[in-house]
């Protein structure tokens, strides 16, 4: 990944890639309200601006009380963030990596995500966690996990994870302004691809998913970094004839139902693919409401695509073997088409 | 008490005078006649929650909050209703939300490990060891951005200081110089480990060496040291200067929860530890002292023995809360009833 | 809960409860393989032997250096079964509650469950983590969350959930032996509720699910305390002459598909019912996996019901309302039934 | 060096002889060579993972491995290749596995950040910041359950210092008075992050304090300091004694990972750092002493060069891993194809 994709020229109209996206949400977002706050390791320009640059420039032109830089800490991370949220502040906490939400998952699961709950609405925590993932540059083991299915588990917290920089530009400017605790997944490559954004590119909704691409053979629903795969997957399909739907679901908790539900059944077939691990994975709880809403109008069961049971390996060889590749979903979805 | 070989002994110890001592005093006889109430309701079945007694350590919140304005903060642990008391939380929404009534502070959502009070400053009540220290940085950070002089205070057991939470959250205060004092209750147990197996140092506060910040270790039973100790640290807090350790030792008299039958200590440990009450000792001296007279003070107790009386019969007539609130407080927009289940 | 419950006489055929069963279970292990260590906090008997005496006993047996009681600190508890398992020892790790598990999940998710597989097979990790967790005693938000979710979507960490007293010994007498961490949780009520336990009840394997009860119009699947509930619904759809094949899961990952897919399909129906939220439950991988391997074959959608997606509330009316009580889940076994 | 308040100076400087010095120098140069090939192969575009360089950190781990055993461990991290070539880990296996071959230590799954060779005590490889010190402990707890002398060295970074997992990894051995060493490699910078702007204490040695275990600030580019307090250290773990905390300063030349610009460092600071090169000094020092000769130490370099070629030309000839290792190692048994995917 190079660092170096923020100082790309940004033009007035059109193109950026997910990080200048990011960077131009949370500018807006400081420069319009002064309790917007950012902290992580790394995160101002004296140390680099972020290891890959998402808040360059923040720090100075915020200042470095409200764009902080950390210890590796990342309980005191989140805590820092909680408490300042709830003293009136709107905190942008990065988790580096999203591996590393290991380590704070107290701070997470039962501080953030609960304490609304727990004082019986007395306690705000309207705060952001950043973390980056993602598998494709053999960073192995420990840098490259998908945990969404953990936070949308957990209740009380939202959990986001844009594909296009339009995506991260309006779903960060919602998040910010969130009243609750929402993580924000920046799924690899999304970051560094360039794509058309509106310019005066708004707010988007928390829990709206995206019909990406009408369709009527069979509805496929991804997100995050996945999407480039299903899209690859998509003009195969196109060519050969099957007619897909494809659904961005942006928001994976709460997930948009209501848009899901009515394109499979129209579709009368549905198939989820993401990165994380398809066993137990955020896949199931599409599927399971799926069979239980559209019992009986359904023409092939729910189809899931996502990582085997194992950790992300290490070998290019093997990397490529463990993510969901094009022809996979190409072959699922024409099984699930020819099956009624 | 004795202070750490980094830190000097305090230089210029402040001392209450006769008016603060008495209000010390007040905050302390609160806590323990809301103690033995709580005790003897749920000996009485009255209340059926887990109960985690703090008799024996009213000195160290007291002498504490009687420094601290209203608009400081506290985060405090599941041994933390003697800390509330001491920063005047109202007893009606306390006991409320002890009985799990709607009209508790929490709706009856969170119950006596999780209190909340916001108008008086206790902002988070927590069940997870080490995890109030994270969260008070916090809000030491939004009173330096808003520019008060506000301080926080994060209090927590001598078990807390070997967690990884304690560690970080030190560490970051000092860095960012936070207006957050650190209070451990250091009452020589964690559950049922003795002290000094679960703790390699021989003093928490010598900890504040590896964290650049003063510490010291006082004797939480006498109400003078831990308020000298204490306004060094909160003066330290609001001028700027970060955050302090102070580790205040004292004795849990109940054991860790109701029912704890002390099998872990000896008789004897127990026996001595009880002869140095901080009430009734505080009590003589304020007498001896001439600050009052016994007649005063047991008029004291007398109004207090009220208020915890109207609290309970208050909290025992309220309603309790409707099945809707596992709706509502999950986000500021109540889940409508057709999705309750997902 | 009361805490001398280990002391109720333990006669030489029958009943003993689940914590008097686990203690069995670690007597025998311990006796029988020196190589069988203990920790956690207060788990000796100068500190109590546990919180609610499940270790009772054993430091005075076997000595302080392999039942080591611990500081609080999970991570370190963590840590160090790690690298005693690997070192050749089989190391049974208490984290007293399954809420604390979050201050320990690096060391859990990104260490033991993975070590295996990204040495290549060189690092074994043969470790048991126990955790205690459960509602039902107003220990509200932080005391009694499932987290089984998290851990089955891990992969390389096998996660237990025994109801019974003979389970618990059987099931862990497996777990002790397995060559890979498992993560077994000790389920509120489970503990505390005597059964009758066969004498020499050896070991049971890991990852086979139990018929609880033969029938034929409806299978419900639970495990832990929730099958006391799902008993007590049972007795009820009997009564009202619905035929209930009732099965306890006890390994949650990985599952005993081929048990509970045969099951629905000889009843048609499925109805899986935990404590854990029903929201990105566990519940939803196996109504997942039923509506794909059973497709057209069933005649009701795969049912299920857990908790609502809140924290866990303290009063005790609210407590009730969290938790699926008999008649939800007999109104949902019927209603499946009335469906086809 | 300078050693913490608490901790007097070290009594019985242990010194290298001739033989170790140059056993010191030889795993120094290996490290060296190692890692300028391993630059040079990703350059070439022969390696694509991420590298995390520790020239310049040579002579802490290896003043510390002359003193190890085959069978004393080491739990060491992302940078942490010349922790483990100080080790005298084969360096065919190594390459193999930066090369992600299926001859690779781990087979090409694990890759440069979790290389793994029991056979030479490299037990554990993590990129979890502080991860590698409550594992260590647990195979000082073996150690001593199987009555051996056996140490293990727990390997980390400054900035590791402020994490959890330090707190509770030292406290936990120092009360059961393991014998882990924990060494941590202080060269000055957390990714880009300043030492002070992370850290609240001056030298993390008087973290140690807090922990009731010795601690020890040493000079990391001088063989002869670090050998001396390692020596101290390991005796003191094989005697049962317990653990002890050395922090070894030093600066890492090649920025935080392969590509690194220094942005947040001034070219001054760097040139300075560099020129304390432990390299170059320690071969000068060898052949003023007389312990060897510049023609000596070339050849070994020549040795050197030729074993990292051939390591290399190895890697590359081997083959890739079969897909069905995905299914392997995730547990002891296989799983079968069919459930691949659940
Ligand atoms: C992370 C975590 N681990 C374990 C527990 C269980 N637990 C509750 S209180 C306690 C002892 C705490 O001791 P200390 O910090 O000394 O406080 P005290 O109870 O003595 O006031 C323990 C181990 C917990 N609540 N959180
Ligand atoms: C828990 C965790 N947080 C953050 C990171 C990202 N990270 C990787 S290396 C590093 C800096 C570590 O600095 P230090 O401990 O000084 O070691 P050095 O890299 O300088 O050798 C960080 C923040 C991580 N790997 N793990
Ligand atoms: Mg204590
Ligand atoms: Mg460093």
């Amino acid at each position: 990944m190079s660092t170096d994709t923020l100082d790309a020229p940004v033009v007035e109209t059109v193109k950026m890639n997910g990080l200048q996206a990011i960077n131009a949400a949370l500018m807006e977002a400081m420069e319009a309200d002064p309790k917007v706050l950012v902290l992580g390791e790394d995160i101002a320009d004296n140390e680099g601006g972020g290891v890959v640059g998402v808040t360059r420039g923040l720090s100075t032109k915020f200042g470095t009380m409200r764009v902080r830089s950390t210890p590796i800490s990342e309980q005191a991370i989140i805590g820092a963030a909680i408490g300042a949220a709830m003293g009136g502040y709107k905190p942008v906490a990065e988790i580096m990596l999203m591996n590393f939400t290991t380590v704070a998952m107290d701070m997470i699961v039962n501080h953030a995500a609960k304490l609304r709950f727990m004082s019986g609405g007395q306690s705000q925590v309207p705060m952001v966690i950043r973390t980056l993932t993602g598998a494709g540059n053999q960073t192995a083991g420990q840098h490259a996990d998908f945990y969404e299915a953990w936070f949308c588990h957990t209740a009380g917290i939202k959990v986001v994870i844009p594909w296009t920089p339009a995506d991260f530009k309006g779903l960060y400017l919602s998040a910010i302004q969130d009243p609750d605790p929402v993580i924000i997944v920046e799924s690899g490559k999304t970051l560094f691809v360039p794509m058309d954004v509106p310019v005066n590119q708004g707010p988007i909704p928390l829990g709206k998913a995206n019909v990406v691409a009408p369709g009527s053979d069979i509805t496929i629903v991804s997100y995050g970094q996945m999407m480039f795969t299903v899209m690859q997957a998509y003009e195969e399909l196109t060519k050969a004839g099957v007619s897909v739907e494809v659904i961005d679901l942006r928001t994976i908790s709460p997930w948009d139902k209501e848009t899901v539900l009515a394109s499979a059944e129209k579709t009368g077939r549905l198939l989820v693919v993401h990165e994380a691990g398809r066993n137990f994975g955020p896949g199931a709880e599409i599927a399971a409401t799926a069979q239980e809403a559209l019992f009986g109008k359904l023409k092939a069961p729910v189809g899931r695509l996502g990582a085997p049971y194992c950790s992300v390996p290490f070998a290019k060889k093997l990397e490529d073997a463990f993510l969901v590749q094009p022809p996979e979903i190409i072959a699922e979805a024409q099984r699930l088409v020819a099956m009624g | 008490m004795s202070e750490t070989s980094e830190n000097r002994a305090l230089e210029n110890r402040a001392v209450p005078d006769a008016k603060t001592q008495l209000d010390i005093y007040r905050r302390m006889i609160r806590i323990e006649r809301n103690d033995d109430a709580t005790r003897s309701q749920i000996r009485r079945g009255r209340i059926t929650a887990p109960y985690y007694s703090a008799r024996g350590q009213e000195c160290i919140p007291s002498a504490i909050s009687v420094l601290l304005n209203n608009d400081d903060k506290i985060c405090t642990i599941y041994r933390g209703i003697h800390d509330m008391v001491a920063k005047d939380m109202p007893l009606r929404p306390l006991w409320a939300e002890i009985c799990g009534r709607v009209d508790g502070t929490c709706k009856g959502k969170g119950g006596p490990m999780h209190l909340t009070h916001p108008e008086t400053g206790v902002m988070v009540t927590t069940g997870i060891v080490g995890s109030s220290m994270p969260i008070a940085n916090g809000f030491g950070w939004a009173a330096l951005l808003d520019g008060t002089k506000q301080v926080t205070v994060a209090y927590f057991g001598d078990g807390a200081s070997n967690i990884g939470a304690f560690h970080e959250a030190l560490n970051l205060a000092s860095v960012w110089k936070l207006p957050v004092i650190f209070v451990c209750q250091n009452n020589g147990f964690a559950e049922h480990t003795r002290y000094e197996n679960g703790t390699a140092v021989d003093q928490i506060s010598k900890r504040a060496i590896g964290y650049g910040m003063p510490g010291y270790t006082v004797d939480g039973n006498d109400p003078v040291d831990v308020y000298a100790h204490a306004h060094a640290a909160i003066e330290r807090a609001r001028a700027g200067e970060g955050p302090t350790l102070l580790e205040c030792k004292t004795f849990r008299f109940m054991g860790h929860v109701f029912g704890d039958n002390d099998a872990y200590m000896t008789k004897e440990e127990k026996a001595a530890a009880m002869a140095d009450d901080p009430l009734p000792k505080f009590r003589q001296k304020l007498i001896d002292d001439g600050v009052t007279t016994a007649e005063e003070l047991d008029a004291l107790t007398g109004r207090i023995e009220a208020e915890v009386n109207d609290a309970i019969e208050f909290a025992m007539a309220c309603e309790y809360p409707s099945d809707d609130e596992l709706r509502r407080d999950v986000f500021a927009e109540e889940i409508p009833a057709k999705e309750y289940m997902a």
